[in-house]
């Protein structure tokens, strides 16, 4: 009997660790049956365009969780700018590295104000990132005064602006690397690879990481063990507002115009990847390596779906189902689960 | 014209209030039809308040009551709700406000309806993809029910299968969520890999199409496939200009030209006229051979080179100024 | 009396995964009666008290309690509700799980009040306050009712939680070690307030690893070893050494500890001043030296313990380590200059409840462990298993959760993490909370076995602690230093007299 | 000097608990001076009218925020109960009190699934009803495969859905109290001051409500000490589903159809408004009253800036800025604050 439990009790840990893993090749293999030309090199690529910019928000936003926070401000940030990049090109008729340098200083600029207010100024992280939030939706559109960015677009004054896109900066959207075939691998899925092993290693194997999460755990034990708390925890909110504003460059780059959008949809899939990414590994908590699996899970998901002909609606539904039902399984299984 | 020239009681500049009673305003479509009502108004001396729903159908009605309190003599009802509407809008027209609607059917004889006919801009389009294509071929369609104007405009792509066979529909698909190009283009994308014999996208909403445009770039497509659009803007030229593009045609009413018919009609009203009870805007077919030949880059040359894009003849009696008019 | 059990457990099992914790527990207790459990961090008393009070679930055996006509019925609570109910109440080892921090103390005091099913619906904010004064009053408390408990210290707030327990009239009261952070004032109180309550016929488990409450209060006493139960006294007078070893399982062996002196100083205060309108401290640590500074619950150790390590910042004064300049900004400052501290409350300002033993270990010398910012998992690990060794930490692997470890146990990885490294000043501020009397022989031999190339301060409430581990006893009241004593031939009155009221008065 | 203490703490305390009111008594007295009819029983109706939607849902989230969770399904659940009471009246020709049963129902059921999922499976409480909220996102959307329901509408299977919204139904909407004034008061707003009035009520007043505090602030302890704390989470979890759900139904009373486009901005609106409550008398907590003052501040706000013809973008910007530097305030001054 004895030997039994233990069986048990090791099944129900691999079925923890590796269950979510499971449903993803299950749901892989089930399109690939069901859906022809699913399973590709260019498919496989493409589900990984597809979620690159919501998954390097997700990236951004599992910093704060780990730190015990959150941040209601990547979509906006995201959007804020890409409008940035637009106006600084299409207006101010500058080249890449001025429009990328800029839409990085929003990230940092939002990151330390979010920061310092949930720490120094101790507004609850929700409640400043909301405020931060309808604040950026509004102020990304005064310049223009709500016109979306294009080359050619009507100024408010009247004037005409004759900036355009540069094509190194288009090139950020639209180039491909080969990678065994010619022209596969486009470039916003490789920052978000790169991204997302740069965010893992920290989190998990540098020492920064690993206080990250002392502080989410418990801010005041990881005081007295001598971690500058403050300092970690508006570090948090940069790494999210600079992914925010890398996810808004690619945004930026895909679009080739500055799209007036509340980027609430950005929010809400970035955090169900973050937070699917609890489940993955029956991790439990905030990690890099889950939010990737998350981000890509419901691109495998979005992608099946579509070129089964499934209408929109059925999407959310599904996706809704299957988040709930993956997680169910996970946090009833593993009997932790608390943020 | 001089102010004297007019009728009463544009007479008197500033003598007349009257405001805009939005339901949707984010994106550009708005925002030029917006700067249309500005330039009208300010063209005819009117004192213009802007109230702004936000897409909240609800507070839109309780707006209508807000303008009546206001004290305007004019209201212009731009989108909504037919059932949230209608009542407000008739409380307008007891308390003697000249109301007019644009977009949304308040069922209201006293009302006059602007519109910017969305089955014919279909319609052009459609025939465009006929005509470039022939009467049969593959298609993709991006459509999200529920919306007034693509529902209107569904209508006519579904007479159309009904009408030739030979069209075969191939995939539905169709997202709102934000930003919309973006999403779509992840659908459209997709449905292409799934599809790859679609010959023809018709994206009755230029941010669909302009999705379906990166999707087609993206899978490399662009040679091989068409795509047929509704609306226009600056952006929306650059990108049926680019070399090889896939966006073949686009057939647009020009927002601003519909925000200054929505004025001049309730002017006419005010003044004592009838524009009759449909004021419909009529729409253009922009092709990309047109954009190209003509040297459009952007809406301002649109309007130059185009005339029928930039003025619409609607709602235009003698002593109504034009706001083109330099 | 005696004989007549009012609750009984028979053969109680429990086991945690794979591991047996309880193997088949045995008790009776009397009415009237106060049954202290003993037993080693980790023998499972606390899990014995869980599963009588519902948190847990039992494995196996039976409970029954003596119901109206004291026959004995079966008693199986499935929730605390029900044991409530029933009359048997708890008091839990963890103090914040018996308060809740956001609301005020009289909420606090009526809790279970609020929760029952018999109280009214309406919380009427003057009743609530009317009736937590009469709970406060028998408890002598004299907290203000509308603090928030996030406010008190943690002596205040487990008085709060033991109030709440004796005002509900029990059947059998529990108490899981409800002085670890009392101080012998507060807990005398507490001893006469049990008195009255053995008198009016209660049945009280009494847990605890401080001999004095033992000596104190014991009817009876049952001694508990790898959970079964390894002895039982009741014969008067008891025989407290037979207890202790039936715990342990083997004799314990008391060495006089020989004071040294100490000619290197390493750390020297000159009139510090931590609070407002105190006088100014001045001292001096040595080398190789252990010392202690003792004195009753809110006299400012910790206030002075966290001023050393940079928590905090002095009102005024000098401080001087290794013959420079020590004026920490941060607690970062503070282990960079090799000051460490064990803080007390190891649950708020220790335990990091998402790591397990090894990385709560490592925790504040990642900088130590780390080649260009990434951690060395296998230095790590080592340092872990060490330290594990090196304490005598009950558990499975290094790679536990800090929540599967009994309170004792969490309580020697605090110690083993602040150990790991060399120290120059090594401050522990209440470190023998919960650990059990072995334990606590073994963890003070380390530090002074280990004394040497650093100085040692040790901030105890109990004077037992400070005479077993100290060279010196300095004694403090009122934010200041009143009082200094070399361990040995130590004129006890006067120290006491000291704690108690400061020099003046015992002068007098 | 001592004295001078005293004061400037009596001042700070002053500060929070009164700053927040001040501060809307301040843009009261602002708009009323620069927009031209501000100030009338009109106005003062029209701006709760505005608001009683998200000020119904912000009461039912502040019930979940008392008990240390977070609802983000209560727009979605609002939408779904509009879209359910459309369908009742409309597709199967009920009437209204069929529909408006229909909608508590929905309310009730969503929210025990909710609790379920957190209490007993453990699921935390941002992933479960996120996972909820896209659930009903898409499952509001398939009995009539996208289409609003409005009467005389095509159904699927090419029938025409002849119901109607039936009148009593639509009183819920468009009734008027007379109160002084004839037509005065909508029973929007009466069913908002009520509902306020009760959950302030329950939360402040009787012992279910200050257990669901103590369950908030430690649920462990709250537990020990006998409250049955699954119940009281499961019961947050219902009264924020019904509270949505009769936001819901104030939706399709006012809309007087199923619009699937309509209640998109509910969510957020709600969220701020339970989150500005926490500056509210100071109380740095979730608080009723104080998501009650929230509300309506987000609802002047509004309606003064409109007044003063800001653009739409402009709208958010200042609400943004408003909302951080009230929580600021707050917050900074109080010196506590941590949810
Ligand atoms: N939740 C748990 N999961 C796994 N093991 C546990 C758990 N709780 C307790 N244990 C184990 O059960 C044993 C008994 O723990 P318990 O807390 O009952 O000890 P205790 O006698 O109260 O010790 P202390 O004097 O240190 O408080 C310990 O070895 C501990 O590691
Ligand atoms: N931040 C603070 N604000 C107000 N009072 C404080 C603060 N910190 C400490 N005190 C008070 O100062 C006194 C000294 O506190 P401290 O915690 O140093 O006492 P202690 O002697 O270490 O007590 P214990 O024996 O419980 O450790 C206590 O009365 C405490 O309530
Ligand atoms: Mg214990
Ligand atoms: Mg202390």
């Amino acid at each position: 009997m004895s030997s039994g439990w233990i069986e048990m009790a090791a099944a129900r840990d691999l079925a923890i660790r590796y269950g979510f893993i499971v449903l993803l090749f299950g749901l892989i293999a089930y399109f690939a049956i069901a859906a022809g030309g699913f399973v590709s090199p260019q498919s496989a690529v493409f589900i990984f365009q597809s979620v690159a910019i919501t998954g390097v928000l997700a990236l951004g936003v599992t910093a704060t969780l780990v730190v015990g926070g959150f941040d209601l401000s990547i979509g906006s940030v995201a959007t804020s700018a890409m409008m940035a990049a637009a106006y600084v090109m299409v207006v101010l008729e500058q080249n890449a590295v001025v429009a990328v340098t800029a839409c990085l200083a929003i990230g940092v600029i939002v990151g330390l104000i979010n920061g310092w207010l949930i720490v120094y100024m101790r507004v609850p992280d929700l409640l400043a990132t909301l405020g931060m939030m309808f604040l950026l939706v509004g102020l990304q559109r005064i310049p223009t005064e709500g016109r979306s960015i294009a080359t050619g677009m009507t100024m408010p004054d009247g004037s005409v602006a004759n900036g355009t896109f540069s094509a190194a900066f288009l090139a950020l959207g639209r180039h491909r690397f080969d990678f065994f075939i010619p022209n596969l691998i486009p470039v916003s899925v490789v920052v978000l690879l790169v991204l997302a092993v740069l965010i893992w290693f920290f989190l998990e194997y540098t020492r920064f990481g690993r206080m990250m999460y002392a502080v989410g755990s418990n801010e005041r034990a990881a005081e007295l063990a001598g971690a500058p708390v403050k300092a970690y925890k508006i570090w948090a909110y940069v790494i999210s507002g600079v992914f925010a504003s890398i996810g808004g460059i690619l945004l930026a780059a895909r679009l080739g115009r500055g799209d007036i959008a509340s980027g609430n949809n950005l929010l809400l899939d970035a955090v169900a990847a973050a937070l699917i990414g609890y489940a993955v590994l029956g991790a439990a908590k905030p990690n890099a390596f889950g939010t990737a699996v998350g981000a890509v899970f419901v691109g495998v998901l979005l992608q099946g779906l579509t070129m089964m002909n499934a209408p929109y609606y059925t999407q959310d539904f599904i996706k809704g189902v299957v988040l709930v039902v993956a997680l169910v399984f996970t946090f009833a299984l593993s009997g932790r689960g608390k943020r | 014209a001089m102010a004297q020239d007019k009728p009463a009681p544009f007479d008197k500049p500033g003598a007349v209030k009257i405001a805009l009673v939005r339901y949707l305003s984010t994106g550009d479509f708005f925002q030029a039809y917006l700067s249309g009502v500005e330039a009208q108004a300010k063209a005819l001396g009117v004192d213009l308040r802007v109230l702004d729903s936000r897409q909240d159908a609800a507070l839109q009605a309780d707006m209508v009551d807000q303008a009546i309190a206001l004290g305007v003599q004019g209201i212009i009802i731009q989108h909504g709700l037919t059932e949230s509407m209608k009542e407000a809008a008739q409380r307008a027209v007891d308390a003697g406000i000249k109301v007019v609607a644009f977009d949304v059917n308040v069922e209201n004889p006293k009302i006059p309806q602007i519109e910017q006919s969305d089955r014919d801009l279909a319609r052009l389009a459609l025939e465009q993809a006929i005509k470039d294509n022939g009467e049969s071929w593959k298609a993709g369609y991006v459509y999200v029910a529920g919306i007034a104007p693509l529902d209107r405009r569904n209508e006519t792509w579904v007479d159309f299968k009904k009408k030739y066979a030979g069209i075969n529909e191939a995939a539905m698909f169709g997202t709102l969520d934000n930003p919309i190009a973006n999403s779509v283009a992840n659908q459209a994308r997709s449905v292409l890999s799934a599809n790859p014999d679609i010959k023809v996208m018709f994206a009755p909403y230029d941010e669909f199409a302009k999705g379906v445009k990166i999707a087609v770039d993206e899978a490399g497509f662009n040679k091989d496939i068409k795509i047929y659009s509704a609306d226009i803007s600056t952006s929306d030229i650059a990108a049926m200009r680019e070399p090889d593009s896939a966006w073949a045609a686009t057939a647009a009413t020009n927002p601003a030209v519909v925000g200054q018919v929505s004025v001049r009609a309730l002017a006419q009203l005010l003044a004592g006229e009838d524009p009759g009870h449909n004021v419909i805007v009529p729409p253009t077919l922009i092709t990309q051979k047109d954009l190209i030949d003509k040297d459009i880059k952007n809406m301002e040359d649109l309007s130059a080179k185009l005339p029928q894009f930039a003025h619409a003849d609607v709602a235009m009696p003698a002593w109504m100024p034009n706001p083109n008019a330099k | 009396m005696g004989n007549d059990a009012v609750f009984r457990v028979d053969g109680l099992r429990k086991s945690f995964g794979h591991i047996e914790v309880l193997g088949g527990v045995s008790l009776d207790l009397h009415a009237g009666e106060v049954t202290v459990l003993m037993g080693a961090n980790g023998a499972g008393k606390s899990t014995l008290v869980k599963i009588i009070s519902g948190v847990y679930e039992r494995g196996g055996g039976t409970m029954s309690l003596a119901g109206q006509d004291f026959a004995l019925q079966d008693f199986a609570p499935k929730t605390p509700a029900e044991a409530i109910r029933a009359g048997v109440v708890t008091v839990h080892q963890n103090i914040n799980d018996g308060v809740v921090a956001d609301l005020d103390v009289a909420t606090n005091l009526t809790l279970d009040r609020l929760s029952g099913s018999g109280a009214p619906t309406l919380f009427n904010p003057g009743r609530v306050r009317r009736e937590a004064k009469a709970v406060a009053d028998r408890m002598e408390l004299t907290i203000d009712l509308k603090a928030r408990i996030s406010d008190l210290s943690l002596a205040d707030r487990q008085m709060v939680a033991i109030a709440r327990a004796m005002a509900h009239q029990p059947k059998v009261l529990i108490l899981d070690e409800p002085t670890s952070s009392l101080s012998s004032a507060e807990a005398d109180r507490l001893f006469a307030l049990l008195d009255r309550l053995r008198e009016q016929g209660v049945a009280i488990l009494y847990i605890s690893h401080r001999m004095s409450d033992i000596r104190r209060l014991a009817d009876r006493i049952v001694s508990m070893r790898d959970g079964v139960i390894s002895g039982v006294f009741d014969r008067k007078p008891l025989d407290y050494e037979g207890a202790v070893n039936a715990m342990l399982g083997r004799k314990i062996h008391l060495d006089r500890i020989v004071a040294r002196n100490s000619a290197r100083p390493v750390l020297t205060i000159e009139g510090l001043r931590i609070a407002e309108g105190s006088r100014p401290i001045s001292l001096t640590l040595g080398d190789g030296e252990v010392v202690a500074i003792t004195g009753l619950v809110g006299v400012g150790k910790t206030a002075l313990a966290e001023t050393l390590f940079g928590v905090r910042k002095p009102l005024s004064g000098t401080m001087v380590l290794n013959g420079k300049p020590y004026a920490p900004g941060s607690t970062g400052e503070a282990i960079a200059a090799g000051v460490f501290l064990v803080a007390k409350d190891r649950g708020e300002n220790g335990i990091v409840g998402d790591f397990n033993i090894q990385e709560n270990i490592s925790l504040p010398f990642h900088k130590r462990m780390s080649r260009l910012g990434v951690l060395k998992r296998r230095i790590e690990r080592a340092t872990a298993r060490r330290q594990i060794q090196e304490l005598g930490i009950v558990c499975r692997s290094e790679k536990d959760e800090m929540s599967a470890l009994s309170g004792g146990n969490q309580q020697k990885v605090m110690v083993a993490r602040w150990m790991s490294q060399a120290a120059r000043l090594f401050i522990l501020d209440e470190p023998f909370q919960g650990v059990d009397i072995s334990a606590r022989r073994d963890i003070a031999a380390k530090l002074r076995a280990s004394a040497n190339g650093r100085a040692t301060l040790l901030f105890v409430t109990e004077l037992d602690e400070a005479l077993e581990t100290a060279d010196r006893i300095l004694v403090m009241s009122e934010q200041t230093i009143v009082g200094e004593h070399r361990n040995a031939d130590i004129d006890l009155e006067r120290l006491l007299a000291e704690v108690a009221g400061g020099p003046s008065q015992s002068a007098a």
